[in-house]
């Protein structure tokens, strides 16, 4: 494996900088009480101490607990949505791809339309519909519910070369009903790709769900790197000065995309081989 | 041949704006009850001085939308309504219609969101087909990487940083707003260059992003433009390389390269609307983070509606002009 | 210089590999001399199409040429360096792309992709002149206007003939000219090919691997096999009686129209380059090979009327 | 009689023409033929490239449906076909494809293509007695188990590739394989071998084949009867020295005199230019454009199949004087 990883240097940047989040959140869990990411339970606006490693915000939480328990939970948002998404937009488009017809035409319509509408508008409209505002689960799920579209479209057109390659032809005519041509000799040649659009239906439904969040949208007693961003922006925590409350989150959200992002380009390089010759 | 191809655009335009309509009528009917009758509602019982408008507003909308009327027939005025641009008024700022606080907000956005995404197209695609380019100059090399690495993070973090190391510590730009406030909006130098100044950092925050995604394409499209046949038989025929590279790589690799562009014009303004937020920028964005603070559901639904139609005519112009670019598209089916 | 169109000293061609070096062009030379047609007749794998890009300088990494020259007329290409060789291309030396590429640029109308060539040499040209030259490779008036993708195979093949010839070059290269084109069309692609070497008087060096075609079109016929030159001989001689035994067999296994006789292939496999046999690289596949084919590689030896063979027992 | 083994009963097939308007192609025009019937025999369907040869062969095999007409196993409709009916004609008709390089899944060993077949048509009751089959099948067509086995595609050449696909065909004991331009990708010296391992199998082991290519003279070097085919119809069939040495039909007569070969004589660029009429296209006989011998007929009605001889036919007005030849009774003048 690590051979394997010596010759994908991206993928190997990846790994390392979402296993460094991996420790901190094992380390946190480790040194600090969980409730004292609620409001009320610290001294607040409090600077980084040994007391307070990443300092506290206005309403009294202390921020590294904050950080402890709330980057699991924006994780969790991304990666129930991103397999969802990824899960159903594999589906989709094998549905679509392989079988053809009028199923195709109406597949490949709704994904094309809806990836031109900017998605956010639509969580937007569904999460102010939601009375009382989205548990994290339930964010999960709105996020879901537009993370397939862009799996669809582009695992969609890897389907349509891959059914026209010879090896496709030669099972059927071995007997090889069409689920199985899909399992045994599409998904087996697609599974780098696969794994990239995975890596990236996740990052893209994190930025959604922390978009939303930012807005207010989101669960609003969960402490979210989101929702913390959210408070930032609504105590104006720059103009005042108070450079530890939003240093903590952005460290960790830059983190949390730059690791997705060097993955995503490191299976990229393993699909389609042709691009590392450049780089 | 090319009508045809226009006409099924438009037809898919058309498609759009229909829908859009649609998710704003029955999103918000998903959970049962109509969210706009309860605030407007709520909003009534307030009381205060725009205690009369509010009523009227409250007999109009169950004129239109009452539980009486059938849910087809409140579908069908709410479209109509929609179509004509008349979202009633805006519930926050009564007796202001949502159209004309749209009006208002829109030429920021454009302006700000037009002028950014196609600079850091214009670089990125240029900078992606250099970086492709043997003959590139060295210094590329070093250029490209942090390039890519800030195409990872979304604008608006990037904007809390330069706001945080430009507007706050260094003190070189305004921290707040589209305009100083206090300064008259007018056609003079002294408003365009403070408008200038308040747009530079939110600008940067879009451009710095968005322009590594644009290289990174455009890499990957001439890596691969690169190892076509009419490359190498260009290169037989003794062509200048100036020629090789824009006349035949470069003016292939832009072909995806745009229809890239216009499937991501989506994902940008949502960025967009985020960036408008933390920096005040009187754009639509910041115009909807407002009306999601007061729940004020008609100007919600108006600024979704107008984007979306506004993104979905974008595509479809880029639609039209993509044939020109690429003369095979209006003979076959696309 | 005698006055040869092209002569190829000694030239050597190899790609790096992660098993070591492939010696894809080994120690080949020849001679083009004017007005002559030559043919270079091989299987896949060698190195006739290596060659053509060779001398046209076109090999990218990880392939380089090792060494020997490239005279055309009395200038070097291999030593020609810069925009020098750029400007050798098409003017001196012009390449005509494989029938099975699509070596047009698709956004570009045909017409265009003349006259940036022509430019690019800074000739500058009229619409008029390229619709003659499109005439003359025998393409109905207004092609110059469309784009690849509503010509035909054979109608593209005669685009790239009109570029090649348009500066009027000494030499032209056609590499497998009608791969994937049918044998009615090949036909009027040769006979162009043909007619416009009349007009010029150049010299055309033809790549494939179709025997009859070389019988029909060439006057004189190279065999490469592994990277070498195993024969050269005047198109009648070879027909008449093969020296090489790889010519005899190459010959034999081409399916004849005339006599239905048992099908003849050759046996054993195309020598993979990383790993050649030693000795003559034919002798596994060679009826006549004896044990001093195994050892001794057999150099080129001159057999008279203008043959020569580089085979131990030709 | 019994009903022919696999039938292709007027069938045709036309590409694009829906309702976006796209360019409408005919690819393949009323054609019927009956494959396998009586004496084991090697047909071959010889074309340019668009004549509508490899559309026959798709649709012969299932991988794509008429837009006419029908395609029948022992008189049922392939398109109906279940259960074992249909396995039954998945193992008497197999193919082998022209790309040695596209028709292996890059995924697995070389193994996979042959041991597939072995595992859905359960060929084998135990994995010792699969491995004999497919040991055997591939000594059959001249290739040594253990230099193929176990390796995974990239690391075969073509010849090796394509032997192997022959080799899995032979593993259902087929009645009919239809070879999709076997050897066009393949070098010549190699493609002596695997026509003559083709021809073998059709002498030794009494399987038909349908032969399709655009080289007319491989074609005559192996196969007993001759189909001309020409934009979408056939204009010419019969035994094959017929239709090489005495061509009745002008596109047949231009194919045969196309082909160069390796004679003193070189006479092959000298003759008269190929004609081009653009401006009859479409006309009723769809060769009339290039055809010296056009009439007014030729513009006017389609010409029909007419037996010039024993096992002879071609479809051209010039032969109007014999009798005409009904579409679906293509197979009296085949061996």
């Amino acid at each position: 494996m690590l051979r394997y990883l010596k010759r994908n240097p991206s993928l190997a940047v990846g790994i390392f900088l979402l296993a460094i989040l991996v420790v901190f959140i094992a380390v946190g869990m480790l040194l600090t009480d969980p409730e004292d990411a609620r409001p009320l339970s610290v001294p607040a606006l409090r600077r980084p101490s040994w007391a307070f490693p990443f300092g506290t915000d206005r309403q009294g939480r202390d921020l590294f607990a904050a950080m402890v328990v709330g980057t699991p939970l924006t994780l969790r948002i991304g990666f129930i949505a991103g397999i969802l998404g990824v899960t159903i937009g594999t589906i989709l488009a094998f549905v679509a791809g392989f079988y053809r017809g009028a199923v195709d035409t109406i597949i490949r319509g709704i994904a094309d339309i809806g990836l031109t509408v900017p998605g956010l508008l639509i969580l937007i409209i569904i999460a102010v519909s939601v009375r009382g505002g989205l548990t994290v689960n339930q964010m999960a799920l709105v996020v879901a519910s537009l993370a397939w579209l862009n799996p669809t479209r582009t695992i969609r057109s890897q389907v349509l070369t891959l059914r026209e390659r010879g090896y496709v032809e030669v099972a059927r005519l071995s007997g090889m009903n069409g689920p199985e041509i899909i399992f045994f000799e599409m998904i087996p040649n697609l599974l780098p790709y696969l794994g990239a659009t995975l890596v990236n239906a996740v990052s893209a439904a994190i930025l959604a769900s922390i978009g939303l969040e930012v807005l207010g949208l989101g669960p609003l007693e969960a402490p979210t790197l989101g929702m913390t961003l959210y408070w930032v922006n609504f105590n104006a925590a720059i103009i005042n000065g108070w450079w530890w409350w939003w240093t903590a989150p952005i460290a960790i959200v830059l983190l949390v995309f730059l690791g997705l992002f060097f993955m995503t380009v490191g299976l990229d390089e393993i699909a389609n081989p042709r691009l590392r010759r450049s780089v | 041949m090319r009508l045809l191809y226009i006409a099924r655009r438009f037809a898919v335009f058309l498609l759009i704006v229909w829908l859009a309509a649609s998710l704003n009528f029955f999103l918000p009917r998903l959970s049962g009850q109509d969210p706009v009758r309860t605030k407007l509602l709520a909003e009534a019982q307030l009381g205060g001085y725009v205690q009369a408008g509010i009523e009227d507003m409250v007999k109009e909308y169950n004129q239109k939308f009452g539980l009486d009327k059938p849910l087809w027939r409140q579908y069908l005025t709410y479209v109509g309504d929609t179509t004509r641009l008349d979202f009633n008024y805006s519930i926050s700022n009564y007796p202001r219609t949502v159209r004309d606080l749209i009006a208002e907000a829109l030429p920021w956005t454009i302006g700000l969101l037009g002028l950014t995404t196609l600079f850091s197209f214009a670089i990125g695609t240029f900078l992606g087909a250099l970086l492709a380019w043997p003959g590139a100059p060295r210094w590329m090399r070093y250029v490209m990487p942090p390039l890519w690495a800030l195409h990872a993070i979304p604008f608006f973090l990037l904007g809390l940083i330069l706001m945080y190391l430009f507007a706050f510590q260094l003190r070189l730009l305004p921290i707040f707003g589209g305009y100083s406030p206090g300064a008259a909006p007018a056609f003079n130098i002294s408003f365009v260059l403070d408008v200038i100044a308040h747009a530079t950092l939110p600008a940067l925050s879009i451009v710095l992003v968005a322009t590594g995604g644009w290289a990174l394409g455009m890499r990957g499209m001439m890596v691969t433009t690169m190892g076509e046949d009419y490359v190498t038989f260009a290169e037989a025929k003794g062509l200048k390389v100036s020629t090789i590279f824009l006349r035949y790589c470069v003016r292939n690799a832009i072909l995806p390269q745009t229809t890239a562009l216009a499937l991501a014009l989506g994902q940008i303004l949502s960025g967009a609307v985020l960036v408008e937020v933390i920096f005040g920028y009187p754009g639509i964005g910041a115009l909807l983070f407002q009306a999601i603070r007061e729940n004020d559901h008609f100007l919600i639904q108006g600024i979704v509606f107008t984007v979306i139609v506004a993104l979905g005519f974008t595509t479809f112009i880029l639609d039209v002009l993509y044939p020109w670019l690429d003369p095979r598209i209006s003979y076959q089916r696309s | 210089m005698s006055g040869a169109a092209l002569e190829i000293q000694g030239l050597r061609v190899s790609f790096d590999h992660p098993l070591g070096l492939l010696r894809a062009v080994d120690d080949v030379s020849f001679t083009l001399r004017p007005h002559e047609r030559f043919g270079l007749v091989g299987e896949s794998g060698s190195g006739k199409s290596t060659m053509a890009l060779a001398i046209m300088r076109m090999i990218r990494p990880p392939g380089h040429i090792d060494g020997g020259n490239i005279l055309l007329g009395d200038t070097n290409l291999a030593t020609l360096s810069g925009d020098a060789i750029r400007r050798a291309r098409l003017a001196g030396i012009a390449l005509v792309p494989q029938g099975s590429m699509n070596a047009l640029n698709p956004v570009m109308r045909v017409g265009a992709q003349v006259a940036d060539a022509m430019r690019d040499h800074g000739v500058s040209v009229s619409a008029r002149a390229i619709d003659a030259l499109m005439a003359r490779v025998g393409l109905p008036a207004g092609t110059a206007q469309k784009y690849p993708h509503e010509l035909s195979g054979g109608m593209k093949q005669r685009v790239c003939i009109a570029i090649a010839i348009c500066l009027r070059p000494t030499v032209i290269i056609a590499d497998e000219p009608t791969s994937a084109l049918d044998v009615v069309v090949q036909r009027q692609v040769m006979r162009t090919l043909a007619d416009v070497q009349q007009d010029l008087n150049a010299a055309i060096l033809l790549i494939g691997h179709d025997m009859g075609l070389m019988a029909q079109f060439v006057n004189r016929l190279g065999v490469m096999y592994a990277g070498r030159l195993v024969e050269i001989a005047p198109i009648a001689e070879i027909v008449r009686k093969p020296r090489h035994p790889y010519t005899e067999m190459l010959i034999a296994s081409l399916p004849s129209m005339d006599h239905k006789d048992a099908l003849r292939g050759i046996p054993g496999l195309a020598p993979l380059l990383r790993d050649l046999p030693s000795g003559c690289a034919f002798h596994p596949r060679c009826p006549k090979a004896r044990d001093r084919c195994t050892t001794e590689r057999p150099e080129p030896r001159a057999l008279g009327d203008g043959v020569l063979a580089a085979c131990h027992f030709a | 009689m019994t009903a022919p083994l696999l039938q292709a009963d007027r069938v045709g097939r036309v590409y694009g023409g829906g309702l976006l308007g796209a360019a409408r192609t005919v690819a393949l025009d009323d054609f019927s033929l009956s494959v396998g019937a009586g004496k084991p025999s090697v047909t071959a369907v010889v074309g340019e490239s668009g004549s509508g040869k490899t559309t026959l062969a798709r649709l012969l095999l299932g991988l794509t449906t008429p837009t006419s007409g029908t395609v029948r196993y022992r008189g049922e409709d392939i398109t109906r076909l279940s259960g074992d009916a249909r396995l039954a004609y998945r193992t008497d008709v197999q193919a082998i494809f022209q790309d040695p390089y596209g028709v292996f899944n890059p995924f697995y060993r070389v193994d996979h293509v042959l041991t597939t077949p072995v595992r859905k048509f359960r060929l084998a009751s135990s994995r010792a007695e699969a491995r004999a089959l497919i040991e055997l099948a591939l000594r059959t067509v001249g290739l040594r188990p253990e230099e193929i086995l176990g390796r995974y595609p990239h690391q075969l050449s073509g010849g090796q590739r394509q032997r192997t696909m022959v080799a899995r065909a032979l593993l259902l004991k087929p009645k009919i394989i239809i070879a999709d331009e076997p050897v066009s990708m393949v070098d010549a010296s190699l493609r002596a071998t695997i026509l003559g391992s083709l021809r073998r199998l059709t002498d030794d082991l009494g399987i038909s084949i349908l032969y399709i290519t655009h080289d007319l003279a491989t074609a005559w070097q192996v196969s007993d009867n001759i189909i001309v085919m020409y934009r979408a119809t056939a204009v010419e069939a019969g035994q094959a020295e017929a239709v090489v040495k005495a061509p009745a039909h002008p596109y047949t007569r231009l194919l045969v005199g196309s082909i160069p070969q390796v004679s003193q004589t070189r006479d092959w660029l000298a003759t008269e230019p190929d004609l081009q009429r653009p401006e009859e296209r479409d006309a009723a006989c769809r060769f009339a454009d290039r055809c010296r011998f056009t009439m007014a007929v030729c513009h006017t009605d389609r010409p029909p199949l007419s037996r010039i001889g024993l096992r002879h036919a071609a479809a051209c007005h010039l032969h109007g004087q014999h009798a005409d030849l009904a579409a679906e009774d293509l197979n009296d003048v085949l061996a």
